[in-house]
C-alpha cells in the first residue's frame, strides 16, 4: 500500500515558563492511501499535538520542533514556510476538531465558512464554488442546502455543525483527513451517524483519516489501524484485530480493561492508577512503568525500544523481550485474546504463535 | 522499528511492585492560586517594570518633599516663574536655569540674581514646583485610591446583590443603574461639586456617585457566571447559606477582576480630578494635585515648559503603570492562560 | 424587530422622565439665583424679576409645569444666558458643530483604534504591541486640554495646516478639534480590540479557519475581527459619554459653537431651563446610542439578532 | 428491595414559564429510588436527566410534583433546620471536575465544607482527621489537603467530588454525569471508587449519564429519558437484552463497543417519535409489561408489547 | 457696574503709536475682534452684561455717548438739556437722528424704552438698580405698586424730552451714556412682539454701527457702518468682524496667526507678553478689595472687632501683587474709589483728594493683630476666605493666604473657591468671613463705590453699619447734591471712615488689564463704564 505520510522520530516540546513541556518524544508511525488510523490514548498523551504538529497549527511563539521530520509528498513539513504550509492546509490535509459548537464561526455564515477553502486553493469563480459547497452540505445529509447556506452556525444543532465542519474539512477533497475527537461533544446517536457518514465519505473519495478518540467504542468500529499513544509515544500500534484482540502493552491492556463492555459481569472493573506523567520532567525508562503491575526492574532504568509482534503489529514493552518473564495480562485481556489466532489464550484451534 | 535484542543485565526483568499509591503524586510543589498568579504576573517584565516605577512614584510622592528644601505652599515672590536648574546637569545645556522672557533665552537665575536652585523650577507665585509636584501626586494617588475604594465597594456589592439575587431584584437594580447612566454623568458631578463645599471630600463624592456603575457591572456579569458554576451547586447542596456562598465562593472568584477593573479604574480618576479642575471645579488653592499643576502649566506651554511638563509626564507615567499591572494581573489572573 | 424597538422607545421615555425629574429637583437644589444681577435688586425688586420667570410658584407647581411643556417638547426659554431665547432653537443651532466634530473624532478614533488594537494583538508582546499600548495609553493619560492647546498650537499656530481655531472653514475648521476628541475612543478601542483579539485568535474556529489554509490576514480581517468588535460595541455608549465630556473642553479651545462648552457655562451661571434641556437632551442622545448599539449588536452578531434582540 | 429511599411523583419542571421560550425539561416524570440500590437515568444530551436530579435535590424549586425522601416531601415549605438536615442525607457529585471544584479553595476547605457546614467536627484536628480519612477512602493521600483543585488531574478532581459529597454521610447521592468528562482510562478508577462505596456505606446513587455501558454497569436499574419524559425503566438486565421502547432500542443500537467483530455487524436503529402517530385517545403513559419494566406506551402498543414478551 | 466677571477685555488708545499711523488710512476699513462671551440679549432693557452694553454703545445711541476723552457729551440730545433750579427737572431737546429702517427718533421712543425698562413685567434687573431712586417714580413701579406711565418722563412733543428725578443727580449725564436708558421704538418692538431683539434682522439701531448676521445665540456677528446715523463721517471702519473667543490662550494665538486685530491677556498670558511692543495698557476702574463679614450665621465673628480687620487690611503686600502675581499693569489699591475715574472740578482727581489708606505695613499689622487677639482673648484665629474660580482668583487668593499666615501670627485661611452664581448666594446669606469681591462702577461718580456700604445695601451684606459713613452718603446723595465741592468732601470723608477708621473693607488692587493690539488699528476708545469700547472713531491704518 502507498504510504501517504511518514512521520519519523517527531519530538516536539513547548517552552513555557514552568520549562521545557516534553509532550512528543519520538513519535513513528506511516499513514496509508485510503485507511483509518485511530490514535488512542489517556488525556494528555500528545494525540492533539502529534495531529496539529503535522498541520503545524501549533503557537509558533513556544511550540518547537525539536527532532524527526513529518514527510508528505516528499517534503517535509516541519521545514516548509508558512506560505508553503498554507496551501496545504485545507487543500492536501484537512482537520475536523472536537467541539462543534465552537468550531464554527459565529458571525459568518455557513455558506461563506464552506467556500472559503474552496475558494482559496481552486481557480473557481464564487458562484460555483457556492455550488460546490451546496453539494457537499447535501453529501453531509443536510436537509435542503441551498436555504442554509445563509444561516449562522448557533441556528445548527451539534450534530449539524459538526456534519458542516465536516463538509468544510472535505471541500478540496483532501488526501488526509484529520479528526480530532470529532464526535466526543455530541451524545451517541448522533456520534453513531456521523461516524457512519465519515465511513461512507471515505469510501467515497478513498481519503486518509487520522482518527483521535480515547473512546476504544469508536475505535473499534472505524479504525483499520490503531496507534496507542501514551507520555508522549506511541507505545503500540497495530491493526485493528491486533490491537483488541492481541494487545502487548499494559497500558493498551489497562485501556481496555477499564471498558466494561455491555457483558462485563459485576466483577470490579480494572481502572488504571495515578496520574499520567508529568512532561515538564518525563521519567526515566518506561513512562507507564509507575503505574503498571507489570513492571520490570528494567523499565525503571531504560525506555523499551518497539518489538515486532507481527509485521503491522509493534509494541514498545520489555514484557516482549526474550529475557522477560511471561505475564498473565488481566481477565477482560485473556478474554480478548482468546477471540485471536495469533495469541498464546487463541481458543480455536490451529496455534500460530507470533514469537 | 527494530528488534531490539542486546544483551541486557541480569535481573533487568525481574517484576516489581510500584506503589500505586505513589502514583498519586503530584511533583509540582503546592502553590497558592495567588502564588501561581505572581509567578506568572512576574514574568511579564511590562508589568514588574510598571510596578516598581509606580512604587517609586509612591515612594517619591512622600520623600520628595522632604528633600527638597523648599516647603510646596512656601511662596518666595521674588522668585517666581524661574525654570527648572539642576547643578552639574548645566553643562548638558539642560536644567539650566536659561528660559525666554520676552521673547529672547536668559538666564533668568543671573538675571533675578537667584543663588539657590529649584530643580524643577518655580510656578507664578515663587513656590517650588519640585515639591509641590510631589505633594500633588500624593493628593492625586489618595483621590483616586479612595475613589476607587469607594466605588469598589458600591459597584461590588451592588454588583454581587444585583448579580446572586437576580430575577426582580436584579431587573430593577440595573434599570437604575442605567437611568444613572442616562444621566451624563458630568451634570450630576458639577451639580454635587456646586452644592458641596469644592475640595477633595466633594471631588471623591462627585466620583463616587457615578463611578461604580461600571463596577457593579462588572461584578454582576462575574456573579452571574459564578452563580451558577457547579461548585456554588456543590455548596449549596452541602447546605451553605446564601452569606457563605457569596463570601467563600463568589468573591474570591472575582476579586481577580475586581482589582484588574480597580487598575483601570484608577487612571480615570485621577484623569478625572484633572478634568474637574480644568473647569474649575477641582480642589481648593493652595492643594495641588496633578490635576491642578496640568491646569496651571499647559497655558504657560510656549514659554515655560516645565511647569506643564514635569506633571504631565508623571501622570502619563502613573497612567502607563496602571494600565500595564492591570493588564499584567489580567494575563496572570487569567485561568485560560495556565501552563 | 419593530416590537422591540417600540418596546425599547417606552423605555426610553420612561427613562427619559425620571432623568428629568432628577435632573429638575437636583437643579432646585443649586445655590445662586438664576438671574444674573440679582445681587443688585432690592428683595422686591427680585421677586418681582423673579415672579416674571415663574420661579415662585411652588416646587410641585414649577415641576409640573416643566414636565407638562416638556411633554410637548418645549423646553423653555434661557433666563440669563441668553435672555428669552428658546432653549430648542439654542440646542438645535449648537447641536450642528459638536455632532460634527463629535462624529468625525469617534470615527477616526474608533477606526485607528480598531487597527491599533488589531497590530498589538497578532504581534502580541512585540515591540509592535508594546509601541500600540504606549500610544494608546499616553493617549488617555494627557488631558484633552493639553493635548488640544498643543494640537492649536503646532498644527494651527506653527505649520498653519489647519486653521488656529473658530468656526468659518468647514471641514478643515473641524479638523483639529475631531483629532483631539478621537483619543479617547482611540484609546478605548485600542485596548479592547487587543484583549478581545487575543481571546478570540485563541478560540477553535480561528484554528479552524488556519487549518482550512486561511493567511494571517485573511484570519485577523474574516473571522477575528467581527468577533472581536462585539464587546467594543457594548463600549459605544460610554465612550459617547466620554466624548461628550471631552467635546465641552475641545470646543472651548477652538472656538467652536458647539452645545458642550454651552452647557458649561450654563451651569456656572445656573440658567436653569438651558441645563435642564441639555441634560435631557444628553441623555436623549446618550439613549439613542444606547439602542442604536443594541440594534448593531444584532447586525454583528447574528446570535443576537435573530433572538430578537438582547434579554438582558 | 422493598424499601423505598425515594418517591417521585408526577415531578414537572418548566423553565421560562408564561414565556416564548418555555422549555418543559421535565415533563411529568415518576419514579421510585429503593434504598440501596443505583438507579441509573440515560438518555441523549438536554432532555432532562440534570434537570431531573436538581430538582429532586432542589436546586430547583419544581414546577409541580412531589419528591418523598424517606416518606417526607423534599418540596414542601421546610424550615431551614429540616433543609439543612435533608441537606446531609442527600448529596450530588456534579459532571464537570473543572468547574465543580472552587479554584480558590485548598482542598481542605473544600472537603470539610459540608463538615463546618453542618458542625460534624468537635473541633480543629478532628476536622483535619476526618478531611485526611476522606482522602484516603477516595484514594489519595494526607498531602493532597493542603492543595488547590487546579493542580490535581481530572479523575484526581472527581475523587475529591466525591469525597466532599461523603464528608456528610448521607445516605442518598445523585452523580450527575460523573465520568462524562473523564477520559476511559480514569472512568474506571471512579466507578469503582462510587462501587465501592456503595458496598461500604449502603449508599444509594441516582447515576445519570449518557453512557449506557457504563451505566449499565453500575445500576440495578436504568431508567432512560426523552424529551423530557421517561419513556422506558427497567432492571439493567432486562433493559439491556429487552429493551422494549423503540427509543431504548435506538439508543442502545447506537453505542459503540470496543470490539472490532461485533462493530463490523452493529446494525444501528433509528428512532422516530412520529411513528407511535399518538393521539389524544391513546392514552399515553407508564405501564409494566413484565414485572419491574415500564415502557411509557399507549393502550394498544400496552397489549402488543405484552404479547411479545410473553412470548419470549 | 458690579464685577467684571468676564475675562479682561482691553483696548488701547491707538494714539500712542500715532507716528506709525502718519494719518494714511487703508483702503480696507475692517477690524477683526473678539468677544469673551455671547451676546445674551440685545434688548437695551434686559441687559446687563458687559458684551451686550458694549455692542449696543457701537450700535445704539442714547441722548448722550462717552467721547474719546471718557467725558459724556450730547449724541442724540441736541446741545445741554434745560435743567430746572432744583435739579430735578431736564428738558433735552433731540437731534435729526433716524432709526437704520430710516424712520426718526423720536422723544416717545425714550419714553416707552424707558418705562419698558422699568416695568415689572418684563423682567428687566437692570433698570430698576438704574432708575430707582433717581428717576421720579421708578422704584414704586419697579416694586409694582405703581404704573409704569408713572414714570418721570415725558415727550413733550416730537423732539423734546422731559425727565423728573426723585432727587438732584450731580452725574446725571453720564447716566444718559448708560445702555439701560437707550431709545426703542415702540411700533418696532410691539411688531416684533416676543421675537424682539431676537437676531440681528429684529432690531432697530440708530448708533454708528448696526448689528449683522447674529443669530441670537452663536458666536459670531458683525458691525456695519450705519449710513443713517447722523454722525457718520466721523465713522471710518466699514466692518468689525466679531468671534467669541472663551479661551484666552486661543485669542493670542488667533491674534499672533494675525487673524484678529487685539486679543486681551489675562493671567499667565500678560505676564509672557509683558515686553511686547504691540501691548497696549490700560487701567480700568475696576477696584478689587476684601470685605470683612462681620456677622455670620447671627454670631460675631472675629472680624466684628476692628483692631483685626485693620491688621488684616494691612499684612498683605499689594505692590508684589501686582508686580508679579498679576503683572497685568494693575495698581495697589490702598482705596476704594479707583484712580483715573473721577475728578473735581478743577480737574483733580477724587484720588488725590483722599490719598492712600491703610497701607501695607506688616509691623503696625502686628502690632493691630496683637492687640485684637487680646481684646477677643484668643491666640488663634481661622477664617474662611470665599473667592472666584477663575485662575486669576485662585492665584491671587492663594497669594493672599500667604501673605495674611505669614505676617499675622496665629491666623488660618482657608480658601473656598467658587462659581460666581454660588458666590452670589452666600454673600446673600452673608454665608462667609472674608470675601474677596471686585466692583466696577455704572456711572462715573465716587457714589456708584461708596454706597455699597450703606447700611442694609444689597452689597454690604457683612453686617457693617456706621451711622456716621451712612448721614455722610446720605448727604451727599440728598442736600449736597447741587454743592459739588461739599458732596466732593463728604464722599471723601466717607471713604475714609470706610477704609481707614472702620477697616471695613480693604482694597486690593485696582484692575489693569493689557492687550495685543496691533499697530495698524487705531483710535479704539475704552471707557471706564457702560459699553467698554467705542469704535466709532476707530480706523485702519499701515496694515496694507
Ligand atoms: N500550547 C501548549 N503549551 C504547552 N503545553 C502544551 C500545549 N499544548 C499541549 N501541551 C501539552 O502537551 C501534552 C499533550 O497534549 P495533547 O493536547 O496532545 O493531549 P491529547 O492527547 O490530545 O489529550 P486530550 O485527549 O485531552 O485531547 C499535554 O501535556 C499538554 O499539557
Ligand atoms: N435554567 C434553565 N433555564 C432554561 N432552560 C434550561 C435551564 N436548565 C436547563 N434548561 C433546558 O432544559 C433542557 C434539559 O436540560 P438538562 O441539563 O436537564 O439536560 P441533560 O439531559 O442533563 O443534558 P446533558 O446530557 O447535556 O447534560 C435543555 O433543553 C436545557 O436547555
Ligand atoms: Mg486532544
Ligand atoms: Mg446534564
Amino acid at each position: 500500500m502507498e504510504k501517504i505520510l511518514q512521520v519519523k522520530d517527531l519530538e516536539l516540546s513547548f517552552n513555557t515558563f514552568g520549562g521545557e513541556v516534553k509532550a512528543i518524544r519520538g513519535v513513528n508511525f506511516d499513514l496509508y492511501k485510503g485507511e483509518t488510523l485511530a490514535i488512542v490514548g489517556e488525556s494528555g498523551s500528545g494525540k492533539s499535538v502529534t495531529t496539529k504538529s503535522i498541520m503545524r497549527l501549533l503557537p509558533e511563539n513556544s511550540a518547537e520542533f525539536k527532532n524527526g521530520e513529518i514527510l508528505f509528498g516528499g517534503r517535509d513539513l516541519t521545514k516548509l514556510s508558512d506560505k508553503e504550509m498554507q496551501k496545504i492546509r485545507g487543500k492536501d490535509i484537512s482537520m475536523i476538531f472536537q467541539d462543534p459548537m465552537t468550531s464554527l464561526n459565529p458571525t459568518m455564515p455557513i455558506g461563506r465558512q464552506i467556500t472559503e477553502p474552496i475558494l482559496k486553493h481552486q481557480k473557481i469563480s464564487k458562484a460555483e464554488a457556492k455550488k460546490v459547497a451546496i453539494d457537499l452540505l447535501r453529501l453531509v445529509g443536510m436537509p435542503k442546502p441551498e436555504l442554509r447556506m445563509k444561516q449562522y452556525p448557533h441556528q445548527f444543532s451539534g450534530g449539524q455543525r459538526q456534519r458542516i465542519v465536516i463538509a468544510i474539512s472535505l471541500a478540496c477533497n483532501p488526501q488526509i483527513l484529520i479528526a480530532d475527537e470529532p464526535t466526543t461533544a455530541l451524545d451517541v446517536t448522533i456520534q453513531a451517524q456521523i461516524l457512519e457518514l465519515m465511513k461512507d465519505l471515505q469510501k467515497k473519495i478513498d481519503t486518509s483519516i487520522i482518527f483521535i478518540t480515547h473512546d476504544l467504542g469508536v475505535v473499534a468500529n472505524v479504525a483499520d489501524r490503531v496507534a496507542v499513544m501514551y507520555g508522549g509515544k506511541i507505545v503500540e500500534i497495530g491493526t485493528v484485530d491486533e490491537i483488541f484482540y492481541n494487545p502487548q502493552h499494559p497500558y493498551t491492556w489497562g485501556l481496555l480493561s477499564s471498558m466494561p463492555s455491555l457483558d462485563t459481569s459485576d466483577a470490579k472493573l480494572y481502572a488504571i492508577p495515578g496520574t499520567p506523567p508529568d512532561l515538564l520532567a518525563p521519567p526515566k525508562g518506561d513512562a507507564f512503568a509507575l503505574r503498571s503491575e507489570y513492571a520490570l526492574q528494567i523499565d525503571m532504568e531504560q525506555n523499551p525500544p518497539f518489538f515486532k509482534v507481527s509485521d503491522t503489529h509493534y509494541a514498545a514493552t520489555w514484557l516482549l523481550h526474550p529475557d522477560a518473564p511471561q505475564v498473565e495480562p488481566p481477565a477482560t485481556v485473556v478474554e480478548r485474546m482468546k477471540k485471536f489466532p495469533g495469541s498464546r489464550y487463541y481458543e480455536g484451534g490451529a496455534v500460530y504463535n507470533g514469537r | 522499528m527494530t528488534q531490539n535484542l542486546e544483551k541486557l543485565p541480569k535481573g533487568s526483568f525481574e517484576r516489581i511492585t510500584v506503589d500505586t499509591k505513589q502514583a498519586e503524586r503530584i511533583s509540582k510543589p503546592s502553590v497558592s492560586f495567588w502564588q501561581d498568579a505572581w509567578h506568572r504576573l512576574k514574568k511579564n517584565k511590562g508589568a514588574i517594570a510598571s510596578l516598581i516605577l509606580f512604587l517609586l512614584i509612591v515612594i517619591m510622592s512622600f520623600v520628595g518633599p522632604m528633600i527638597s528644601p523648599y516647603e510646596p505652599n512656601a511662596q518666595t515672590i521674588t522668585h517666581a516663574n524661574l525654570p527648572p536648574k539642576i547643578p552639574g546637569l548645566e553643562k548638558l545645556g539642560i536644567f539650566d536655569g536659561v528660559g525666554t522672557l520676552g521673547g529672547k533665552e536668559v538666564n533668568l537665575y543671573e538675571m533675578k540674581k537667584v543663588e539657590v536652585n529649584y530643580w524643577f523650577g518655580t510656578d507664578g507665585l515663587g513656590r517650588d514646583m519640585f515639591s509641590r509636584l510631589w505633594v500633588g501626586t500624593q493628593v492625586s494617588l489618595f483621590i483616586a485610591f479612595v475613589a476607587a475604594a469607594i466605588d469598589m465597594l458600591i459597584g461590588v456589592i451592588y454588583g454581587g446583590i444585583s448579580g446572586y439575587f437576580g430575577g426582580r431584584v436584579d431587573d430593577l437594580m440595573q434599570r437604575i443603574v442605567e437611568i444613572l447612566t442616562g444621566i451624563p454623568n458630568l451634570v450630576v458631578v458639577i451639580l454635587f461639586i456646586l452644592i458641596m463645599d469644592p475640595g477633595i471630600i466633594a471631588i471623591i463624592i462627585a466620583l463616587t456617585i457615578t463611578g461604580w456603575t461600571g463596577m457593579s457591572r462588572v461584578v454582576r456579569g462575574q456573579v452571574l457566571k459564578y452563580k451558577n458554576q457547579e461548585f456554588v451547586l456543590a455548596a449549596r447542596t452541602l447546605g451553605a447559606s446564601d452569606s457563605r456562598i457569596i463570601w467563600k465562593h463568589l468573591m474570591p472568584n472575582v476579586l481577580g477582576i475586581i482589582i484588574i477593573n480597580t487598575m483601570f479604574t484608577i487612571p480615570s480618576a485621577i484623569f478625572f480630578e484633572a478634568f474637574l479642575s480644568f473647569i474649575g471645579l477641582g480642589l481648593q488653592a493652595p492643594d495641588a494635585s496633578l490635576g491642578t499643576l496640568i491646569n496651571d502649566g499647559y497655558k504657560l506651554l510656549q514659554y515655560q515648559p516645565h511647569i506643564l511638563a514635569f506633571p504631565a509626564i508623571l501622570l502619563s507615567l502613573i497612567m502607563i503603570c496602571f494600565n500595564l499591572i492591570g493588564d499584567g494581573l489580567r494575563d496572570a489572573l487569567d485561568p485560560k492562560m495556565k501552563d | 424587530m419593530a416590537r422591540y424597538i417600540g418596546k425599547r422607545l417606552i423605555y426610553m421615555i420612561l427613562t427619559l422622565a425620571l432623568i428629568a425629574t432628577f435632573t429638575f429637583f437636583l437643579m432646585k437644589i443649586l445655590p445662586g439665583s438664576p438671574i444674573a444681577s440679582a445681587g443688585k435688586l432690592s428683595p422686591e425688586q427680585r421677586a418681582v424679576v423673579e415672579e416674571a420667570y415663574g420661579l415662585n410658584d411652588p416646587l410641585p407647581v414649577q415641576y409640573f409645569n416643566y414636565m407638562f411643556n416638556l411633554a410637548q417638547g418645549d423646553l423653555g426659554i434661557s433666563i440669563n444666558q441668553f435672555k428669552g431665547a428658546p432653549v430648542t432653537d439654542l440646542i438645535l443651532s449648537r447641536m450642528g458643530p459638536s455632532a460634527q466634530i463629535g462624529f468625525q473624532g469617534m470615527v477616526l478614533g474608533t477606526i485607528i483604534g480598531i487597527l491599533l488594537g488589531m497590530i498589538a494583538a497578532l504581534r502580541q508582546n512585540t515591540w509592535v504591541d508594546y509601541s500600540s499600548t504606549l500610544i494608546a495609553i499616553i493617549g488617555i493619560s494627557i488631558p484633552s486640554f493639553v493635548f488640544a492647546s498643543m494640537l492649536q498650537y503646532f498644527f494651527g499656530l506653527k505649520l498653519e495646516w489647519f486653521p488656529v481655531a473658530l468656526w468659518k472653514d468647514g471641514f478643515m475648521s473641524s479638523v483639529l478639534p475631531s483629532i483631539a476628541l478621537a483619543m479617547f475612543p482611540l484609546a478605548t478601542a485600542a485596548r479592547f480590540i487587543r484583549t478581545e483579539m487575543i481571546e478570540v485568535l485563541g478560540s477553535d474556529y480561528i484554528t479552524l479557519a488556519k487549518a482550512k489554509g486561511a493567511s494571517g490576514s485573511e484570519i485577523a480581517f474574516k473571522h477575528a475581527f467581527r468577533n472581536a468588535l462585539i464587546p467594543l460595541i457594548t463600549v459605544l455608549g460610554p465612550m459617547t459619554v466620554g466624548i461628550l465630556t471631552g467635546s465641552l473642553v475641545v470646543e472651548q479651545i477652538f472656538a467652536i459653537p458647539g452645545i458642550g462648552e454651552q452647557f458649561v457655562k450654563s451651569i456656572m451661571v445656573n440658567d436653569f431651563s438651558i441645563i435642564m434641556g441639555t441634560t435631557i437632551f444628553f441623555s436623549v442622545f446618550l439613549i439613542v446610542v444606547i439602542l442604536i448599539v443594541d440594534i448593531l449588536y444584532g447586525i454583528i452578531d447574528p446570535r443576537i439578532r435573530l433572538s430578537g434582540g438582547k434579554s438582558s | 428491595m422493598a424499601d423505598k429511599l425515594l418517591e417521585i411523583k408526577n415531578l414537572k419542571q418548566h423553565f421560562n414559564v408564561g414565556k416564548a421560550n418555555e422549555v418543559k425539561a421535565v415533563d411529568d416524570i415518576s419514579f421510585d429510588i429503593y434504598r440501596g440500590e443505583t438507579l441509573g437515568l440515560v438518555g441523549e444530551s438536554g432532555c432532562g436527566k440534570s434537570t431531573t436530579g436538581r430538582s429532586i435535590i432542589r436546586l430547583y424549586d419544581a414546577t409541580s410534583g412531589d419528591v418523598f425522601f424517606e416518606g417526607e416531601n423534599v418540596h414542601g415549605k421546610k424550615s431551614k433546620k429540616d433543609l439543612k438536615k435533608f441537606n446531609r442525607k442527600m448529596q450530588m457529585i456534579f459532571q464537570d471536575p473543572y468547574a465543580s471544584l472552587n479554584p480558590r479553595m485548598k482542598v481542605m476547605d473544600i472537603i470539610a465544607e459540608g463538615i463546618d457546614i453542618h458542625g460534624l467536627a468537635k473541633n480543629a484536628a478532628d476536622r483535619k482527621k476526618m478531611v485526611f480519612d476522606l482522602l484516603e477512602t477516595v484514594g489519595l493521600n494526607k498531602e493532597h489537603a493542603n492543595r488547590y483543585p487546579h493542580e490535581f488531574s481530572g479523575g484526581q478532581r472527581q475523587r475529591l467530588g466525591i469525597a466532599r459529597a461523603l464528608a456528610v454521610d448521607p445516605d442518598f447521592i445523585i452523580a450527575d454525569e460523573p465520568i462524562s468528562a473523564l477520559d476511559v482510562s480514569i472512568q474506571a478508577q471512579v466507578v469503582n471508587l462510587l462501587k465501592e462505596l456503595q458496598e461500604e456505606k449502603g449508599l444509594t446513587y441516582l447515576f445519570i449519564a449518557h453512557d449506557l455501558s457504563m451505566v449499565k454497569y453500575i445500576s440495578d436499574r436504568i431508567g432512560v429519558m426523552y424529551f423530557g419524559k421517561l419513556v422506558e425503566l427497567a432492571p439493567a438486565e432486562d433493559l439491556y437484552n429487552n429493551p422494549m421502547h423503540p427509543y431504548t432500542q435506538s439508543l442502545l443500537s447506537a453505542i459503540p463497543l470496543p470490539d472490532p467483530n461485533y462493530e463490523r455487524n452493529r446494525v444501528r436503529k433509528s428512532y422516530d417519535p412520529a411513528t407511535h402517530n399518538y393521539t389524544e385517545a391513546d392514552n399515553v403513559q407508564m405501564r409494566e409489561i413484565t414485572p419491574g419494566h415500564f415502557v411509557q406506551c399507549s393502550e394498544k402498543e400496552f397489549e402488543s408489547l405484552k404479547a411479545a414478551s410473553a412470548v419470549r | 457696574g458690579g464685577e467684571d466677571t468676564s475675562t479682561e477685555p482691553s483696548d488701547s488708545e491707538g494714539d500712542k503709536e500715532k507716528e506709525s499711523a502718519s494719518g494714511e488710512m487703508d483702503s480696507v476699513q475692517e477690524l477683526n475682534l473678539m468677544e469673551s462671551a455671547e451676546i445674551p440679549t440685545m434688548d437695551s432693557a434686559l441687559a446687563e452684561d458687559a458684551v451686550a452694553f458694549n455692542i449696543m454703545n457701537n450700535v445704539n445711541e442714547g441722548l448722550y455717548r462717552l467721547n474719546q476723552e471718557n467725558v459724556a457729551e450730547p449724541a442724540v440730545a441736541e446741545g445741554e438739556p434745560e435743567i430746572s433750579e432744583d435739579g430735578l427737572t431736564y428738558t433735552f431737546k433731540l437731534r435729526d437722528a433716524k432709526w437704520s429702517d430710516g424712520s426718526p427718533v423720536t422723544a416717545q421712543d425714550f419714553v416707552f424704552s424707558w418705562q419698558r425698562a422699568v416695568d415689572p413685567a418684563t423682567g428687566s434687573p437692570y433698570g430698576p438698580y438704574m432708575m430707582a431712586g433717581t428717576i421720579k417714580n421708578a422704584a414704586a413701579i419697579s416694586e409694582g405698586k405703581m404704573d409704569k406711565a408713572e414714570l418721570g418722563v415725558e415727550a413733550k412733543d416730537e423732539k423734546t424730552l422731559v425727565v423728573t428725578l426723585e432727587r438732584p443727580v450731580p452725574y446725571f449725564m453720564s447716566l444718559m451714556a448708560f445702555g439701560t436708558f437707550l431709545p426703542q421704538k415702540e411700533a418696532f418692538v410691539t411688531e416684533k412682539g416676543d421675537a424682539y431683539a431676537s437676531n440681528s434682522e429684529n432690531l432697530l439701531y440708530n448708533g454708528p454701527f448696526t448689528l449683522t448676521n447674529w443669530d441670537g445665540t452663536g458666536l459670531t456677528w458683525t458691525m456695519e457702518k450705519n449710513p443713517e446715523y447722523w454722525d457718520a463721517e466721523t465713522v471710518k471702519l466699514d466692518k468689525i468682524n466679531v468671534d467669541v473667543v472663551k479661551e484666552s490662550g486661543t485669542g493670542v494665538n488667533l491674534y499672533t496667526s494675525g487673524e484678529k486685530d487685539r486679543a486681551g491677556l489675562s493671567g499667565e498670558y500678560a505676564m509672557q507678553y509683558a515686553d511686547d511692543p504691540e501691548v497696549v495698557r490700560e487701567l480700568e476702574p475696576t477696584v478689587f478689595y476684601l470685605k470683612f463679614n462681620q456677622e455670620r450665621n447671627g454670631k460675631e465673628t472675629p472680624l466684628a472687632n476692628v483692631n483685626i480687620r485693620k491688621a488684616i487690611s494691612m499684612a498683605y503686600n499689594k505692590q508684589d501683587l501686582v508686580d508679579v502675581v498679576l503683572a497685568n499693569g494693575s495698581l495697589p489699591a490702598d482705596f476704594l474709589v479707583p484712580t483715573e475715574f473721577t475728578f473735581d472740578e478743577s480737574k483733580k482727581d477724587f484720588r488725590e483728594v483722599n490719598g492712600k489708606m491703610n497701607e501695607f505695613n506688616a509691623e503696625e499689622a502686628k502690632k493691630l493683630w496683637e492687640t485684637g487677639l487680646k481684646e477677643l482673648g484668643v491666640t488663634e484665629v481661622t477664617l474662611e476666605m470665599l473667592g472666584g474660580d477663575s485662575e486669576l482668583a485662585k492665584k491671587m487668593d492663594e497669594y493672599m493666604k500667604s501673605q495674611l499666615e505669614g505676617n499675622l501670627e496665629g491666623l488660618t485661611i482657608n480658601l473656598k473657591a467658587v462659581p460666581f452664581a454660588v458666590r452670589l448666594e452666600l454673600d446673600e446669606k452673608q454665608d462667609y468671613d472674608i470675601q474677596n469681591s471686585g466692583w466696577g462702577p455704572d456711572y462715573q461718580d465716587p457714589m456708584t463705590f461708596l454706597d455699597l456700604f450703606v447700611t442694609g445695601s444689597a452689597q454690604n451684606k457683612m453686617g457693617y453699619s456706621n451711622p456716621e459713613f451712612d448721614k455722610l452718603i446720605e448727604q451727599a446723595k440728598g442736600e449736597l447734591a447741587q454743592d459739588i465741592p461739599a458732596r466732593w468732601e463728604a464722599m471723601a470723608k466717607a471713604e475714609k471712615i470706610l477704609i481707614e477708621d472702620d477697616a471695613a473693607i480693604a482694597g486690593i488692587y485696582q484692575r489693569g488689564i493689557m492687550s495685543l493690539q496691533k499697530p495698524y488699528v487705531h483710535d479704539i476708545v475704552v471707557h471706564p463704564f457702560g459699553g467698554d469700547f467705542s469704535y466709532k472713531w476707530a480706523y485702519i491704518s499701515g496694515k496694507e
